[in-house]
């Protein structure tokens, strides 16, 4: 799949009125920056600190032809594919975890040659958004050498100028949009994020347009009393918006739990009526309502209280 | 004591990080097999896991369902990014890999990606993640899995993470300078790789198992030694450990 | 108002930041204006600073001496670490970057290693710090210097910071694909470069100063356009907002 | 000046007993791990964070033929110089800072041809130790293209296979010795940093091996109540040794700022007397003390406690 090359994507930030003034806004104004046929890449892990909230209103927005990629693809994947609204997707791994089997949606999309389906290592992964970041056209790494990945992969190997050895190139990787949720930020896109990094801060360097959710807009004094905390620069964000429960069900760490009873019911109606049910799961949770706030009352002020009681036990209040 | 197929994997599995310092290991069997090995025989082990949690202490029943997730990082040494959890590994820090695959061959190789043609594939698998990763930038990866004909085969659909590829040293002409595969541990006994071809042979069989069962649970030709040694029961203070890691069962099965 | 030359350097450099978003600016003179610059024309501008700190609040009467002091840090919106500040720049983020050197040529080549011989220098210099890369990676780079005809020379003794080298193409020609040296502010005047050859010439004299002065301060020929425009004096607010930053004159002579 | 490569790097990594317990030690033990010819990576910049009280242990012991290579060096340099314990420098800038001017003792031994002095740009050398860091032989960069600093280091250009541009690689850097101060580490080497992180997680993973002082010993619970706020871990560190203001009179970020007094002295000193100057300081701070308690005696409670002070004015209590 094409990105940038490291050229393009240096111009194009250049030619992108920068900003380091306020950004705030609605989660709809946004998510209507992606346009169809986008390339956006994805942070979190799985179903850590997903953007589950923009991913869904990425999808009530109705965009199409889009290429998505995460290090660790989750089940926001079936749904991007069950609404025709991807093209491709790049990943080191699709599926919801263990104790919920294969993903049937991949797997007839796939195996129907229905979508383009292009597979990393996960470190191979994680090393072309940090070429990216770096705004390298590569970077040398020993991972993926003598795999099959390396021929269905833009890679290169090289002969080592220095040792003689012999290298894996990954591409560095530019995507149109970075969709991030992060713990909390202040209105010129100075992103905190508590526990777990993941990829966030390289797919957000690499990007030419970041769009941010957080868990809580904070006073811009309150980054800077602890300026050794913030991870994503505001000079680098072009849109936050204030999203509590930005991932729910998936967790956002230490203020709430991953909703696995959710994951159980989506898999089972899977397993029960095919992948039918994932349509039917997009009717419900991004055509069937108009905002983040429905889409949450659809879970119900019990479930988000067990979540943050679930998180808080497991790692203590913050 | 009388235990599972799995438990007995869990449990060999352990003993085999005995001296260990780090162990990069997935959910699953593995994790648990880890913090087994931490409350017996290596109380300083650190736990690496690929989401990005150096030296956690796992919560007995609420052991995580992925590498990722807040269950994978409790009280947790040092949480780096994913990238850097891997690059710790690429320069040389993290000892032991566990990683599995859905077919293994002779020579160490593990596919994850497609049963069948690549293109159209027969079955489309999860994909790499970490694993392609661990084999190749450990210092040593043992294969834990359970044993089964369909899963150990002549020749994988699909390198996604490069054992000793064709054997002797093309492993090695890849690029692929450090680690090993140093054995693959299944709930029926052990195999390991001949020095010189790096073809797998039978190692050890667990207690009661026979040269002909492990045979016949594999789709290839294993070479046997003249003595196998056979592998001490699981003792009753591991199998208790073991529970009381996974209380409810969610890995134990 | 009387100023000095310093406070006159410090308002000029000031004033080519307004609209500017980042600038990437090292202690002394050039922190100084930049400093002055969000007081004035440019109140969102984020300082970044090659130590770590992007977007600090610097206090009054405690400037920095060195661009890694937690002087530079007081309510810095982030801090990476110097590799990191200086890939932001590779990526393209920051938008002018200020520099300096003990000589620049008329291509804008510096010198900030050697004076005479590289193996056996008659004054051996501090070295590069983060001048190459600024000037290698910023979309724009001023340079910001005191205007004295030993600095201004034909040739630099040794290229530590890279301006538009031998002139034409040869600076994308090297590699360096981006960023441009776009403009010399000195307590003289200010100096750009042709679109063509990239060679110095005149841009504009400050308020008192002659052609004469600035030729007879640079050790090159330097062409000079028919009408120079003449800068605006530093205005009253300039000053005392200038001296209120650095009320001891630590950096302002 | 020759570093081991990376396939040698690795094998001296794995070659050497690695042990995640205990590594608390005292200071003579911590920095007789280093020998007579190894090149030390110093952690901190300039005079931000850097490991005095382990470098002036070093003089102590008498190190002969030493390299040693930083960022920004400051007048720690100067001091090696002058006890002849250094053979070769490597940095991007050797100074205190502007209002100290050029350094006297550099200038006699580079003019006189009696150090080998390899210069580097900023980045050049922090990409050098983050290539050692990831354990790959180089990375690709834009920075140094077209200098002269390309012709006197052992850098290389190449095509890029992917983009057919001109691109400057940097050896990987792999020191014998890290020697790096923090903010607090337990028993296990698990540091933190406060403030500005400087290069010193890539200097600990790039080195052969890590010696820590910390401003702190913290309880193991302690690290692993904000595992995210750890930056070297254990598994990488050596040994570790508790050294309250084992920067001093440099700073230590949020805790004493620098004794600029100090720095004025010393070269107040130096431009009066010359070079021998800096002999008479290592007499009296290096040899004239036999611990870094008499070392901090020589500046005195009062001084230790306005440091403190000025800290807390400029970035307000911990």
């Amino acid at each position: 799949m094409k990105s940038a090359d490291f050229v393009e994507a240096r111009r194009r930030l250049e030619a992108k009125p920068q900003s380091t003034g306020d950004k705030l806004t609605t989660l709809t104004e946004a998510v209507g920056r992606v346009r169809d046929g986008d390339h956006i890449a994805i942070g979190g892990c799985l179903f850590s600190r997903s953007p589950l909230a923009a991913l869904m209103e990425v999808l009530r927005q109705g965009r199409r032809g889009l290429t998505l990629s995460r290090n660790l693809m989750c089940y926001e994947g079936e749904l991007f594919m069950a609404s025709k609204a991807v093209d491709g997707l790049m990943t080191s791994w699709f599926d919801i975890a263990l104790p919920w089997g294969l993903s049937l949606k991949l797997r007839e999309e796939v195996e129907g040659g229905r979508i383009r389906f292009e597979e990393w290592s996960h470190l191979g992964l994680g090393l072309r958004y940090r070429a990216g970041a770096m705004g390298v056209p590569f970077l040398p790494t020993l991972t993926m050498l003598g795999s099959d990945l390396m021929g269905v992969t833009d890679t290169r190997t090289m002969e080592c100028p220095f040792t003689g050895e012999t290298l894996c190139l990954v591409p560095a990787l530019f995507p149109e949009v970075a969709l991030l949720h992060v713990h909390r930020a202040d209105r010129f896109g100075n992103c905190q994020i508590d526990g777990y990094p993941h990829m966030d801060t390289d797919i957000a360097k690499a990007a030419a347009a970041v769009i941010v959710t957080a868990e809580e807009i904070v006073d811009e004094e309150e980054i800077r009393r602890q300026p050794d905390r913030t991870v994503i620069p505001g000079l680098v964000v072009d849109a936050v918006v204030e999203v509590p429960y930005g991932s729910f069900p998936h967790e956002c760490y230490g203020l709430y739990e991953a909703d696995f009873a959710h994951f159980e019911a989506y898999t089972d109606a899977v397993k029960a009526r095919g992948t039918g049910a994932v349509n039917d799961y997009v009717e419900r949770y991004v055509h069937g309502v108009s905002s983040h706030e429905e889409y949450l009352a659809l879970f119900g002020e019990e479930v988000l209280e067990r979540q943050r009681r679930c998180a808080e036990e497991l790692l203590g209040p913050r | 004591m009388s235990y599972s197929d799995t438990e007995l994997l869990a449990v060999v599995a352990a003993r085999q990080l005995a001296g260990v310092t780090s162990v990069f290991a997935g959910v699953g069997v593995p994790l648990v097999s880890a913090v087994l090995a931490q409350k017996t025989r290596a109380p300083q082990l650190v736990i690496v896991v690929e989401g990005g949690s150096m030296g956690p202490r796992m919560v007995p029943g609420r052991l995580p369902y992925s590498t990722n997730e807040m269950r994978t990082a409790p009280r947790a040494q040092m949480l780096p990014g994913i990238t850097d959890t891997f690059l710790f590994a690429q320069r040389g820090f993290l000892d032991v890999g566990f990683v599995g695959g859905a077919q293994i061959d002779p020579y160490g190789n593990l596919n994850s990606s497609v049963i069948g043609n690549y293109e159209r594939p027969k079955v489309r698998l999860p994909g790499s993640g970490g694993a392609n990763d661990i084999i190749s930038l450990c210092r040593r990866v043992m294969v834990v899995t359970m044993h089964e004909r369909r899963r150990f085969v002549p020749k994988v659909d699909f390198v996604t993470s490069p054992g000793f590829l064709s054997g002797g040293d093309s492993r090695r002409k890849a690029g692929l300078v450090f680690g090993t595969v140093s054995r693959i541990v299944t709930h029926l006994g052990t195999l390991a790789f001949d020095p010189e071809c790096r073809r797998l042979g039978l190692e050890s069989l667990h207690p009661g198992v026979t040269v002909q069962q492990v045979q016949d649970n594999t789709g290839f030709e294993l070479p046997v030694p003249k003595d196998v040694p056979v592998t001490e029961p699981p003792s009753v203070e591991e199998l208790k450990t073991l529970r009381s890691i996974d209380p409810e069962r969610n890995f134990l099965g």
